[in-house]
């Protein structure tokens, strides 16, 4: 990695970070605990380099570690993202059925 | 330059008093001169020293009280037998009851005097500070509701306790005027649940600002000047159903309804009476006029054989005699303020707005 | 497919991750939210996948079909009550595939005998640190809450002491590692055992009731070493998603602390200091559970039923146009709202009656005991505001009680009961309550007028 | 086997009644038998009609009503001439003024009457339902505000009018007890600026729960059971000196102190009324029992040479006769229910908590 | 100084322009968010003249010392109330900078007669066209406020026409140059002539009263060129600080849209259509001034002495609890509120009087008009809740009135006064108020318990 | 400009315009003015291009525009942020009264 990539990354982390704390803002207390699942399901966005370790050509053990890694993250996507829904899901038909 | 001495009498047949001696006090202050009874506030809690003190000179009879006043002020209107007593061409300021004008009228206007009439302050908005009509309505309307209140076998506002839940009491406003709006003010403040009836029907809005619900009847009949007028025989019809309808479950019953110079309507029938409950209680702000009750009498709180207890007060605002006074008077001294100049005269204007129409009697003439 | 091209579809998935995250915040939109960024999930596993071109498919596709399986299987399977252990151990298996990444990224390379770049070989030391605690901590979290291990805040003494000596040396650890010029395998175990017990004893001392703020807490962490990852593999959504959620964690921690009425450093450390804040005990050794004002405002706000139980602390307080304004609130919220007045409430006869007649409360919202209490038992929430003696159950059944026979208002059978005082004192007949002690009852302390407003703010912002 | 009867009779000397119909209903259907006196409520709104639709048998006389009853009920307890009528035996329950107490009770434990008397309701938490003394107050504290406000020469609330500005009234309460509390609450309803005094420390914040301002007046004296005890001398001089500074500035006051079973204390001195200004009112609560203030008078209204009218009102309860006698009979009531076993037998256990301080008289014998 | 150092104090500097704007968002830290986000500046600047290292100092030093003295002067001389003006010249010359730097790199390459990348020539024309529309557009805006032309709308048929053909050719010129491989000078400055004219047409159209709009709009634009300039020179402060502007400044135009209850759409391109919505005229052609709550808010919130004066309107709308509960707040945050009460308020003797009684409104804030009526002229705000004859000047000179002589409340005496009624409306007299023409007087208009309420949560968010 | 330069520059210049929008959230409409100031204050960051472009060795052309950019910028630097707070000195000072 060289130097200026590293520098840009890190510009770019910079900028992610104040994004997060600005986008959660005045989430309301029932929120929070879905809130945080989904951001655990984003958090699963490791599957992006659980991809690339395991499908280049990098050796036994990146592909061992990589299909783990693969297992690992996607558990956390797809669980993450449906968890979520499953809580949210409750969430929206309590606000929708006060609006009959 | 002598200043112009206006006369302040004692009042034989009620307990105001025509000004307080806080206006005394504004009119010596602009130089006029003020000549009070002995005793003249003293039923309503102002003792002659007060007026004393606001620089009133003090006088021991009518007749000294009235000697050389250009003005004389009274809250009700001189007996026949007083009418003698008043200095030729004198201008007098006082009410004057229907019921007594078509006499003495005339008999004022023998004596030359000026008679300007409280009750004819027209209601326009600069005359609004001048409207004894109104300050005096005020006046009854809430103390209907607390001889109501206390003549009521039950307490007004809901209460949960130990010993049971007592209900609230139903009131109901018959006519929302000033008297009546200020019942229904004062009945709500008690803890009442208040209703309210009316022909006008701009008074729906205005009852309802007050909290209390109006009653239907139906029927609007708007007059001018913001009085009511006379109904015919069908509206009649329909608002005796709607009345009877909701009056037959009221605990309380204030009736306030009146069309000026004419008998007051009867709008609560002896059947209507007949049908209440026993306990109930009405009050007929209208007695002295002929009552908006059936049955009213005049002067008197009786119970009907069914337990009704129907109470006729007249002059109720005789029995509030210091804040009336207050009032009144205030009423009185924008009315002198608007008559008297600059120069300190009374200068009567038979062309004016306000003075026109409130001169029942000038130069020996009697006007209408 | 062009890098450019990736990289731009990767930029996309990134805004679909903060257009997704923004609408969470908002009940009316969370869940769209939620599909937002799953599509830029979505997105970005796809244009990996195509980036890639031709590669080892079994791998991939069987590591994707039995993770989303595993994934799938537990979401749906799952209790709602155990959402968060569910929470925890998911984001375990995120940290743990950061961790891995990590570990194999560096074991190539240390196959390869290569010489790593500093900036490389330090964010690799961060996302294997940070994974494996994230790994680790949630487990034990998730344990906790699963009630696997004991929910209370494991402490022994020296701690702290030991804590802070094993992070010293899985700091050494890995500096070691950055500073030499070959990869070494020893340091490289060495931070990745060290880190996955960190992971253990960080979350041991913290007690069962506050594992939310810990798992989002570990939440956050696994963000960052998604970002971590994304700067060893040179990725830029890695790194843009992993920033959002990792800073996005720690805000929503603090958030909960807030709520909960705690710093972060008291939720973490709590355990170690001596002042243990689990709740005020009453005589006999039973709990009572405080509530915020916040916390309970979502809670009413949704309530269906709500019945109102005035007492003298609300005339004392003068409380009740707030009172009347926060059912007011309910109302229009879609909520029905009592009020339930006992004979006895207050200090005179009709004493609720005046002062809520003076807040303009119409009488028919107003329901002797007899009418009102079988009611409580299909009531959402019940509020008691500076009531005492009238919600007393003692008075049914203790018969050595000095109340004992006073027909009381059965504030105790509704399905939440929230009660607003100022502390503990018993009211006029100087008994204990035990219905603060019972556990569908809240206490809301503070003075009554000051609570009601607060909780009012606290609605409207629902 | 023959059901319980019980008698209700007409009062002589009040307008309530001992049980209204809605009691009777409840008594009957659980199989007691209610004998009542024509016209026994009456005055108080509950006809005839009603007690026989309740369940009652009606009587045309006292004796007729109760012959052969197992239990007498009374608002009042019996003149000495009416004794002799009581049957033999019989459980009588009634109010006892300690000013008839005296003399009365002997002559019932002469006839073996077993006397309950109803102001001896102890004041536990249980009792809190039967207790007349908390329900009669109540309307009491209520009734004296109407009729102050109504004796007063001014309004009470405030008002900003076309005719000047009124201000409100100044209301103070002395003695913050159930008929206090609620004056202050009444009269904070009409929009008076109220204030209140009591000797016990604890009022002061069910005061200000009201609503209401606190005049400290540097003493507390906390008696047992929720009433008041005697103060030193002292203590008294220190509270008269705060009262007389606030009371002069006062439009309205009301005052209910009292020390059970004791003459009342006297809180407003002569001085002090003398100081009052003219039109300013008193409502003496305690005139039954020597009047909290040193001139009033019993059962009369007058008003004093500065022009202050004090009121001293005897049995105001019974002027609001049926809300009055509804909670009196609810008391009644849970007293019954109490008493009568399930079996609906009467059982006087004198070991009881909340019987045994209220026999005054039984088996012949006179208990204290 | 090495690359990198360079890059970090750069991220540095944005960072501080991120908090520093920040902070702008609340009263209590915007003058702290301004000089950190001014240090983030300072640090850009040495960090770039670091940079440079040694050249030609007499053009840079020259350029910023007289560019400093002529924008610290006119910042400094100017009138508080030319401020919205001097933002839109300096915004102006900000565009103007950054056209000419595209212009210069342009121009540069063009001499060279290098072949620019097309990534690099098209930011190129963005910046140039961009910065130009801000320069002229600027200009425009601060000759329509300086009234150095007509503050009116300038409109002509066809306009939108003419307008969009223009657009067009821009569009076509800078897309030749985009396309073609070696610069073209014809084109270039075609661009920068048709971008300046359409800056002007742009602006030209809108009316003065919403230059504010258009000036955070232009200020959003040369934002976005600042950050334009920082592709084509490759700079990432640059990039992030305009595009922070840029969005901000968006995003601002659109509140400050919604404050005044218009679209964006509608300001802009408003004058065009043909609905005028520049307000409701009286019969004489008098305007009314309406404000919403949210804008109301925050200046009752921070005012010090507030007169209630309560009317028939507000006894109708049985607001009494609102104003109540809106004066406490008011007390509560440090202000004096008292409650002026005219005796012919309402429809009875002291209909004002049962009411705020009602309410709990302590006597003592009760003022007679004889009392209060010299108080007006040193309050900041009156709040006028559905009063109308009681408050109309007319009554003071208008003879023909009927309420000519009726002494009134000063209302119109106040700083500001803001009146809570449905519409335009008389009262009870029937006759039309002039007070609601006055230059201080807002109409908030709406049922007054709706108006408060409202008020009363926007002035709680303050 | 290479390929992977822009990309990244758009990376940025997203992100940063997101971080903008979220930033200026709930802005009280007191605060709309010297919001606006202080925003067009930190839009004359093209100093930065104006020094780059009239200090390197560009010939002529840059370094007569630059110098004339350099103005430009900086009366919007300096004048920005004066104005801004010559603002908010006003407002402040409204604040600490309160405060006495
Ligand atoms: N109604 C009557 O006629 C009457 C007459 C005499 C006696 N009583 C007796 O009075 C009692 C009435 O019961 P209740 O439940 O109404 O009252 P309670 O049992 O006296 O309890 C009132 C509670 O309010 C709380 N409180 C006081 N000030 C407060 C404030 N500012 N904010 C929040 N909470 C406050 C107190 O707790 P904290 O101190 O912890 O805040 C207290 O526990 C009964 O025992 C009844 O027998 C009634
Ligand atoms: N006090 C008395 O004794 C008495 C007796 C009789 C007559 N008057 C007369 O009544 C008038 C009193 O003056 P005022 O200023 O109190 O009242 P006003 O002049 O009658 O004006 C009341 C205003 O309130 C507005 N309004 C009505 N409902 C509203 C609602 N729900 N929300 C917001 N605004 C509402 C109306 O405007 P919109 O319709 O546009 O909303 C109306 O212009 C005087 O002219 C007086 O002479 C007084
Ligand atoms: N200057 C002014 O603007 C001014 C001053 C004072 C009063 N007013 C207005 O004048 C009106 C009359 O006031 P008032 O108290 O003197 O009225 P009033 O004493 O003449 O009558 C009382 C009320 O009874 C009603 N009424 C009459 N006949 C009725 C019937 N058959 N059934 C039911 N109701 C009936 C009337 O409509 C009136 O509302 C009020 O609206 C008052 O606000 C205006
Ligand atoms: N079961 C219960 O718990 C229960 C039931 C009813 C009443 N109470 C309580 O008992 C208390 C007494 O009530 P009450 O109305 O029967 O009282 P009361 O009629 O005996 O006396 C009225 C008030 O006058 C006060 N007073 C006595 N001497 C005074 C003096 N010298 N100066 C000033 N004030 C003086 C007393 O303190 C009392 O508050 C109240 O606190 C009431 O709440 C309790």
């Amino acid at each position: 990695m060289s130097t200026e990539a590293l520098i840009i990354a890190i510009v770019i982390f910079t900028l992610s970070t104040f994004l997060g704390v600005e986008l959660i803002g005045r989430v309301p207390p029932t929120l929070h605990t879905p809130l945080m699942s989904g951001a655990n399901a984003v958090s699963g966005i490791t599957i992006v380099g659980a991809l690339i370790i395991a499908a280049g050509d990098r050796g036994w053990i990146s592909t061992y570690l990589g299909f783990v890694a693969i297992v690992f993250a996607m558990m956390n996507v797809a669980g993450g993202y449906a968890v979520t829904d499953r809580m949210l899901a409750m969430f929206k038909t309590k606000e929708t059925e006060k609006k009959q | 330059m002598c200043a112009m001495r206006i006369a302040v009498l004692k009042e034989r047949t009620e307990r105001r008093v025509a000004l307080v001696p806080e206006s005394v006090a504004r009119l010596t202050k602009s130089g006029v001169e003020v000549l009070v009874e002995r005793g003249a506030g003293s039923e309503a809690g102002f003792p002659d020293s007060q007026y004393e003190s606001a620089g009133a000179s003090l006088a021991d009879s009518p007749n000294e009280t009235m000697s050389g006043a250009a003005l004389v002020l009274r809250v009700q209107p001189p007996l026949a037998n007083e009418v003698a007593a008043l200095p030729e061409g004198v201008v007098l300021i006082s009410t004057l009851p229907a019921s007594v004008a078509g006499e003495r009228v005339p008999q004022l206007a023998a004596r030359n005097v000026t008679l300007l009439g409280l009750e004819r302050v027209p209601r326009i908005t600069r005359a609004q500070s001048m409207d004894i009509l109104s300050s005096q309505a005020t006046v009854a309307g809430y103390k209907a509701v607390l001889i109501g209140a206390a003549a009521m076998p039950r307490l007004m506002p809901m209460m949960t306790t130990a010993a049971g839940s007592l209900a609230p009491a139903k009131a109901f406003i018959i006519g929302a005027g000033v008297a009546g709006l200020q019942a229904i003010a004062t009945s709500r403040r008690l803890g009442a649940v208040v209703s309210a009836f009316d022909v006008r029907a701009a008074v729906k809005e205005q009852v309802q600002s007050l909290g209390a619900s109006f009653v239907e009847g139906g029927v609007t009949a708007e007059g001018t000047g913001g009085y009511a007028r006379e109904q015919t025989g069908d509206e009649q019809a329909r608002m005796q159903q709607a009345l009877a309808d909701h009056i037959k479950d009221m605990d309380l019953t204030i009736s306030t309804a009146a069309i000026p110079g004419k008998k007051a309507p009867v709008l609560i029938t002896e059947a209507m009476v007949r049908s209440m409950k026993p306990g109930s209680v009405i009050v007929d702000l209208a007695a002295e006029t002929g009552g908006n009750c059936a049955v009213t009498r005049a002067g008197e709180t009786y119970t009907t054989a069914n337990g009704v207890t129907i109470l006729g007060p007249v002059n109720l605002p005789s029995t509030v005699p210091m804040h009336a006074s207050q009032m009144f008077s205030r009423n009185v001294l924008t009315l002198l303020q608007h008559l008297i100049t600059k120069e300190g005269e009374l200068v009567i204007n038979l062309e004016d707005d306000i003075t026109g129409p409130m001169c029942l009697a000038h130069g020996g003439q009697v006007r209408s | 497919m062009p890098p450019w091209l990736t990289q731009l579809l990767y930029l996309v998935a990134a805004v679909l991750f903060i257009v997704g995250l923004k609408r969470l915040n908002t009940p009316a939109t969370a869940r769209r939210g939620n599909l937002i960024s799953g599509a830029g999930m979505l997105v970005a596993i796809f244009v990996t996948l195509l980036d890639l071109g031709q590669v080892n498919y079994t791998v991939i596709i069987g590591g994707v079909v039995v993770g989303s399986a595993l994934g799938l299987t537990a979401a749906l399977s799952v209790q709602m009550t155990a959402m968060p252990q569910m929470v925890a151990l998911l984001n375990g298996f995120g940290g743990g595939a950061s961790m891995l990444v990590g570990a194999a990224e560096f074991l190539r390379l240390y196959q390869a005998g290569e010489e790593i770049a500093t900036p490389t070989v330090t964010v690799m030391q961060l996302s294997l640190i940070i994974g494996a605690v994230t790994l680790s901590g949630s487990l034990i979290a998730f344990a906790k809450l699963q009630e696997l291990m004991t929910g209370r805040p494991i402490t022994y003494a020296g701690q702290q002491f030991v804590n802070g000596l094993l992070f010293l040396v899985l700091v050494g650890l890995a500096g070691w590692q950055v500073v030499t010029e070959v990869p070494l395998i020893g340091p490289f175990y060495g931070v990745v055992a060290l880190a996955l017990v960190l992971g253990v004893l960080l979350v041991m001392p913290i007690g069962g009731a506050d594992m939310p703020v810990v798992i989002s807490l570990l939440n956050s962490y696994s963000g960052v070493a998604a970002a971590m990852t994304g700067f060893v593999i040179n990725n830029e959504v890695l790194i843009i998603a992993g920033a959002l959620v990792g800073s996005a964690g720690v805000i929503l921690s603090q958030l909960m602390c807030k709520a909960m009425n705690r710093s972060l450093a008291n939720v973490l450390f709590g355990a170690f200091g001596a002042v243990v804040t689990a709740g005020k005990k009453s005589a006999e050794g039973l709990t009572v559970k405080s509530i915020t004002a916040e916390d309970f405002a979502i809670q009413l706000a949704y309530a269906q039923k709500v019945i109102v139980v005035p007492g003298y602390g609300m005339a004392v307080a003068q409380a009740q146009h707030q009172a009347r304004e926060l059912a007011d609130l309910i109302e229009k919220r879609g909520g029905a709202v009592k009020y339930a007045i006992h004979p006895v409430a207050g200090r005179m006869p009709g004493h609720m009656n005046v002062l809520l007649a003076e807040a303009n409360v119409p009488y028919d919202k107003l329901y002797d005991m007899d009418e009102v209490n079988d009611e409580f038992a299909d009531t959402d929430v019940c509020l008691v505001i500076g009531a005492n003696d009238v919600v007393n159950p003692a008075s049914r059944t203790d018969t050595s009680s000095p109340i004992y026979g006073m027909p009381i208002l059965n504030a105790d059978r509704a399905r939440m009961c929230v009660v607003f005082k100022r502390s503990m004192a018993a009211g006029f007949a100087g008994v204990e309550n035990e219905l603060f002690y019972r556990d569908k009852t809240w206490m809301l302390f503070g003075d009554a007028k000051a609570s009601l407003s607060k909780l009012i703010s606290e609605v409207k912002q629902v």
